[in-house]
């Protein structure tokens, strides 16, 4: 309690304060977290190796894949400990078993998550954009005006559409110019909102911290 | 068969196996799943190892002589008491460390960089001598968004007669810059899945003895035998 | 009827799927071809590379890994064909050690089709360690003092294409196709000494930060992502990767508008026949 | 009544405190500047003193109109620029429709216009830049340093053209004047004019070392003995520390004393035009960032309020509270998880404990952990963290027992499983696709996972509640949860849960402060509607 107090209160006024004595207090503890959460770490092994050890001893179903992981796990270990942290060679450029386990592996498997999102955009827009309300009605469209400017067959078929011109503007303007009036004020506008918001929100609940008003993240309540 | 054409067979393998969640759980994704588990935790342990314990606490320790970082080991050994009820609160020191650090330095940043920030930002294109009618025009429109959008988040007063109005509003302008942006990102999504399709189609052409389509069909042979046993299981289980 | 049209509005999730996918790789297959219009930054590339003089050497500089792969290879491909079909010389590395093997690839893929001799007419360096170390090695004592063998091990001092241009300030174009911050490298230690003619490419999410570096006159023009690439691909008239990447994008843009439309349809025609 | 007179404190100009200015003393030639003033420190600066002094007022004009000239020839070249690709691209026939082609001429002959404008001012302009150049007389400055007022001033410390260093090149905060109307500037580092004489040999010391450091991790590499190197780097290790607390002790002596200053005056030929009074000034270390003022005062003023609102709270216990949806349909969800006999997940989102967000969302989980317990269903709560989880550990555990029931909290319920994106993704959705939960939280802040969670989330049917700051993956939770909480929602919403007045107070304090950014941003426009370019230099001092 009074710990965060302390910390709250000194890191809140160090912003304020130009002596170097206070810059290097700042430095200092961020090293301090490389180290905390470093020794952390251990106490996340220990839940996943507890989690996966139990899956194996009371033969959960599937616990066959708990071996796969533990195997991944310590060949990685292994390897990286052998190959002492190092994907290539410094001199040579080659790569290391560690390196290539990580390219042929980790990265593809990476990837292939992210790439997946594809799929979960789409299906995502087919669901939840259904003209329900107003407000699902605005979502929908200033999606489909947007994805639509994105790409040149978009722009291509835009351009079929007949122009004309009032008093030197061009009617209807370029879906170019649409999209970026959009993103610019309107998108602008309402992040801008929220944003204050948020900076409201996260300002009140750090104060609550330091003022010891919000404690229930230490668990106990008392 | 040289290294990159096994690495070619095993990216492809495991690209499929992760896409094949898409249809439903199945034994390849888990192996896939756990594989990836597994992998990352190693290499964050080996990450951990080289950069955060030796190069952050035993170098700067014993070769510098940087005796105050004891201060943390003893703050994150700590956190280790959990595993002893008795003592478990002396782990709550470093909560209160890590989260009155957080907050106490989250607070002043937060009115400069956010607040202050964003206040400028939203009126200084009113303010600008070349500004022309269509920008004042759009720079009323961000301060009306931003207002509308500001009392909307008003909690202690109740949204009835003007401030409903006026909070309906924020949420418009909310939607479309949701949608807007929904519609933005979509691009950039899809072209990973282009990289990822391109790489799944290289790995299909003879260099890499078309491991894709290879892979492919045996995937698709052990799930159609891999469902059709299990239903065949589930039938007798029922008739039992 | 009814039970068909509630079915549609709930479409299964994998029909979905199996759509997206055949939006992306049916148009990667067999590409449309949908005209890109050109921006002026891809075009200043294009007309530099496009005025040097026959013989003139070009520098390629791919400084990006697989995961921007699909955005910069096009490009580096594109550049290749356009200086290997005016008779350019191209030398090629890399300052990302994840990159090297796209690089080579580019190289000896792209000279294949032109029938290029490698030594002679382009030259594949490779990756090594230094960073901009690096950079002023190849401006101070040479080209070949920087990369006494190139990628494939061989001994570059003799090779006939780092005679002329043995030193950075003898280049005609560095074309910096960047996926991090290397182009800053380049710029310091490189161009702002030797004062060579410098272009570039760079991620999608890189576009708006060059614009700035273009109007500083870091480079002289960019392709922007790989709508950046399309853009040359139109320009040297060799429609490749990055435009049929462009359709898998119009294409899966279009599946989705019409997704959502006809999702909309049935909501409607549904509510309709329940407000009945 | 107080947010007005907060609002007032902010655009009144206050003048500063802690500067001593010394009298100005000007010696009289023709077109002699009128002030000089010595500085004892300036914001932000340790080891500085600052010189101050106001120009000619035709070198202000001249700059001013150098300036001036400057963005026009940049317009010109801006248009130049559009117009030749305009051409070009009519040339190369670039226009693949005809609606684009009018399009491209209309602007075409706007730039062309606008170009004319640009180059008739440019003649003008550069004519009178010409005329003021010759009516210039000093060319540039020198400035002397000494250590005793009656010294011969014979350190040279600068020398710069009269048309460079002005004290607008620098960040001031709002209320200092002479910020434009053409004060020249210098800061001078009294360490650097007067070195302490211990550092090079320090510098050496620290590049041995540095030295010997590399040779022992090559003979570790090697597998050579290095223990005679080991002790010689102890040695320098031991000399380097000694150094370094002699050399901060003699700096420590040097910026103790007071300093001379003198400030010349030369013409083209290099002869003295003029000298101004000799001033003093001595080097200070700051404990208060003056720049930074005003957001001090608004950070006392938020405490102010929140303090305030906190204790009204406890007197006048029921305070109107607005509904939030996503927060009321929490019991809905949990009980559903009950009925179904199904896991409700809840994650705490990417960042680690020291990010407000994330501590927001372990006390969020406080609260519905506190209804899990007592609909008696399960919670799991996947991490990335393991700080964070064994937080979350605490914080289920104190929950069950507040609901009484001590003895169904589960240990396990708040678990690890790794700190990699994408492959806690995966982990994550493969739980889910398997345990089809009832219900998921998504709370804090996400990346590119959002959506891969939440989708998979919905294809497993459960009810989502997400709330969360990161504005960029709001609009995927949007589509994809059954309620959102967002941005301040989502900070609010541990409040609503507990309704305890005093966290309803700092609720109510929050909106107050909304109210004062609202009154802000509409005066703020109104002004900057009225074209007033200073309220807007003020703005930009806060930020």
């Amino acid at each position: 309690m009074i710990v965060a107090f302390v910390m709250g209160v000194f890191f809140a006024l160090q912003y304020y304060i130009p002596h170097p004595f206070t810059d290097d207090l700042l430095t200092g503890i961020s090293k301090w977290f490389i180290v905390i959460s470093g020794i952390a770490m251990g106490l996340g092994i220990v839940s996943l190796f507890y989690l996966h050890y139990h899956k194996i001893k009371r033969r959960a179903p599937a616990w066959g894949f708990s071996f796969v992981m533990f195997i991944a796990l310590f060949a990685m270990v292994g390897i990286g400990i052998y190959c002492a942290n190092a994907e290539v060679i410094t001199e040579t450029g080659k790569q290391t078993i560690y390196g290539w386990l990580y390219q042929n592996f980790m990265v593809p498997l990476q990837s292939t998550m992210f790439s997946i999102l594809a799929f979960y955009v789409a299906s995502a827009a087919f669901r939840a954009f259904r003209a329900k309300t107003k407000e699902a009605t605005l979502l929908l469209i200033a999606a489909i005006i947007v994805m639509f400017a994105r790409v040149p067959m978009g722009e291509y078929v835009y351009a079929q559409i007949p122009t004309f011109q009032v008093g030197g503007v061009t009617i209807p303007p370029s879906i170019g110019d649409i999209t970026s009036w959009i993103m610019k004020t309107i998108n602008m506008a309402a992040q801008g909102g929220i944003s204050l918001g948020i900076c409201l929100g996260i300002i009140a609940m750090s104060l609550k911290i330091i003022f010891g008003i919000e404690k229930s993240y230490m668990g106990s309540t008392k | 068969m040289d290294s990159t054409v096994i690495g070619g067979w095993i990216a492809a393998g495991l690209t499929l196996f992760m896409f094949s969640s898409l249809y439903k759980d199945n034994p390849f994704y888990r192996f896939g799943e756990h594989l990836y588990l597994g992998l990352s935790v190693g290499y964050i342990i080996i990450k951990v190892i080289y950069a955060n314990i030796i190069g952050g606490l035993y170098k700067p320790f014993f070769e510098d002589q940087q005796y105050l970082l004891i201060i943390p080991t003893i703050l994150g050994l700590s956190l280790y008491t959990r595993f002893f009820p008795k003592i478990a609160w002396i782990s709550r020191i470093t909560f209160a460390f890590i989260v009155g650090y957080g907050s106490g330095l989250t607070i002043p940043r937060i009115i400069a960089g956010g607040i202050f920030q964003q206040i400028e930002k939203i009126i200084t294109p009113l303010g600008k001598n070349s500004a022309t009618w269509w920008d004042i025009f759009s720079g009323i429109i961000i301060i009306i968004g931003v207002v509308s959008v500001l009392i909307y988040f008003f909690f202690s007063v109740e949204h009835k007669g003007v401030v409903n109005k006026i909070s309906r509003v924020g949420i418009y302008f909310v939607m479309i810059a949701f949608g807007a942006s929904f519609g933005y990102t979509v691009m950039a999504r899809m072209s990973l899945l282009i990289g990822r399709s391109y790489d799944l189609i290289e790995f299909a052409t003879p260099k890499y003895y078309y491991a894709t389509l290879i892979l492919l069909v045996l995937m698709v042979l052990i799930l159609v035998l891999y469902e059709s046993t299990r239903k065949k299981e589930e039938g007798s289980k029922d008739n039992a | 009827m009814n039970a068909l049209l509630k079915k549609m509005a709930n479409l299964d999730r994998r029909i979905i799927y199996v759509l997206i996918s055949l939006a992306i790789v049916i148009p990667l297959l067999y590409p449309l071809f949908i005209e890109v219009n050109v921006n002026p930054e891809a075009k200043a590339v294009y007309d530099t590379i496009d005025n040097l003089p026959s013989g003139s050497t070009v520098f390629l500089a791919m400084d990006f890994d697989p995961a921007s792969k699909p955005e910069l290879y096009p490009m580096a491909e594109a550049v290749l064909r356009h200086c290997f079909s005016r008779d350019l010389k191209v030398i090629g590395m890399t300052f990302w050690v994840t990159g090297v093997g796209l690089g080579e690839k580019a190289f000896t893929d792209i000279a294949k089709e032109y029938n290029k001799q490698y030594g002679t007419d382009y030259l594949y360096l490779g990756w090594k360690a230094g960073g901009y170390a690096l950079v002023i090695q190849m401006g101070e004592e040479g080209i070949s003092a920087a990369f006494p063998a190139d990628h494939y091990g061989r001994e570059t001092s003799t090779m006939p294409i780092l005679q002329k241009v043995s030193h950075l300030k003898h280049l005609d174009y560095l074309v910096e196709l960047a996926a991090g911050g290397s182009i800053g490298t380049w710029y310091y230690y490189g161009k702002m000494k030797y004062k060579f003619k410098m272009g570039g490419g760079c991620t999608g999410v890189m576009v708006a930060g060059w614009y700035n570096l273009m109007k500083i006159d870091w480079i002289n023009g960019f392709m922007g992502g790989l709508r950046g690439a399309a853009e040359y691909e139109k320009l040297i008239n060799k429609k490749a990767k990055a435009t049929r990447g462009m359709d898998a994008q119009s294409v899966s843009h279009m599946l989705i508008i019409a997704m959502i439309i006809f999702g909309n349809i049935t909501y409607f025609v549904n509510r309709a026949k329940g407000n009945k | 009544m107080i947010w007005l007179f907060i609002l007032l404190l902010f655009f009144i100009p206050v003048s500063l405190p802690a500067q001593e200015p010394a009298p100005p003393t000007p010696i009289a030639i023709a077109k002699t500047p009128s002030e000089f003033q010595a500085y004892d420190t300036p914001n932000n600066c340790l080891d500085d003193v600052s010189l101050i002094w106001k120009a000619v007022p035709s070198e202000v004009e001249l700059i001013n109109k150098s300036k001036e000239l400057k963005e026009l020839n940049k317009t010109i070249a801006e248009l130049q620029a559009k117009i030749d690709n305009a051409e070009k691209n009519k040339r190369d026939d670039k226009y693949y429709s005809q609606w684009e082609k009018k399009s491209a001429d209309l602007d075409e002959n706007k730039w062309k216009e606008k170009l004319a404008e640009s180059e008739k001012k440019k003649i003008k302009i550069s004519n009178e830049v010409d005329a003021l150049k010759n009516k210039i007389i000093i060319t540039e400055y020198i400035v002397y340093i000494d250590k005793n007022a009656d010294g011969k001033f014979e350190q040279e410390v600068d020398r710069f053209p009269s048309n460079a260093n002005w004290k607008s090149d620098k960040e001031w905060p709002f209320w200092v004047s002479g910020t434009k109307e053409g004060y020249h500037y210098v800061e001078i580092n009294i360490l650097e004019q007067f070195p302490a004489g211990t550092l090079p040999e320090l510098k050496k010391k620290k590049s041995e070392l540095q030295k010997v450091r590399s040779e022992i991790e090559k003979s570790k590499l090697e597998h050579k003995d290095y223990s005679k190197a080991n002790s010689r780097k102890l040695n320098l290790m031991k000399e380097v520390n000694i150094l370094e607390d002699k050399v901060s002790a003699e700096k420590n002596e040097i910026k103790s004393k007071p300093y001379y200053f003198k400030v010349t005056a030369a013409d083209k030929d290099n002869s003295v035009l003029f000298t101004f009074p000799v001033l003093s000034a001595q080097a200070k270390d700051n404990w208060f960032n003056w720049s930074l003022a005003v957001n001090f005062l608004v950070m006392i003023f938020f405490c102010a309020t929140v303090i305030w609102f906190i204790s009204h709270a406890k007197k006048n216990k029921d305070l109107f509270l607005r509904r939030i949806n996503g927060l009321d349909a929490v019991e809905e969800a949990v009980g559903r998880a009950t009925e179904m006999g199904r896991p409700v997940f809840y994650m705490t989102g990417i960042t680690g404990m020291d990010d407000i967000a994330c501590i927001c969302a372990t006390v969020i989980l406080g609260k519905i952990a506190e209804k899990v317990a007592q609909y008696d269903s399960q919670i799991k709560v996947p991490h990335r963290d393991p700080i964070v989880m064994t937080v979350c550990q605490e914080i289920i555990k104190e929950a069950y027992i507040k609901a009484g029931r001590p003895d169904a909290y589960k240990s396990d319920s708040s678990f690890y499983v790794t700190g990699d994106q994408f492959a806690y993704t995966a982990a994550v959705n493969g739980m889910m696709m398997r345990e089809k939960p009832a219900a998921s939280f998504l709370m804090g802040s996400y990346a590119a996972e959002a959506l891969l969670l939440a989708e998979c989330g919905s294809t497993t049917g459960a009810i989502q509640i997400a709330g969360s700051d990161s504005t960029d993956q709001l609009p995927f939770f949007i589509t994809t949860c059954d309620y959102t909480l967002i941005g301040e929602e989502f900070y609010a919403a541990s409040a609503y849960l507990s309704r305890e007045p005093v966290l309803v107070g700092t609720l109510k304090a929050q909106d107050f402060g909304k109210l004062f950014i609202l009154a802000a941003l509409v005066f703020g426009a109104a002004i900057s509607l009225a074209h007033l370019p200073w309220i807007i230099d003020i703005i930009k001092d806060f930020s």
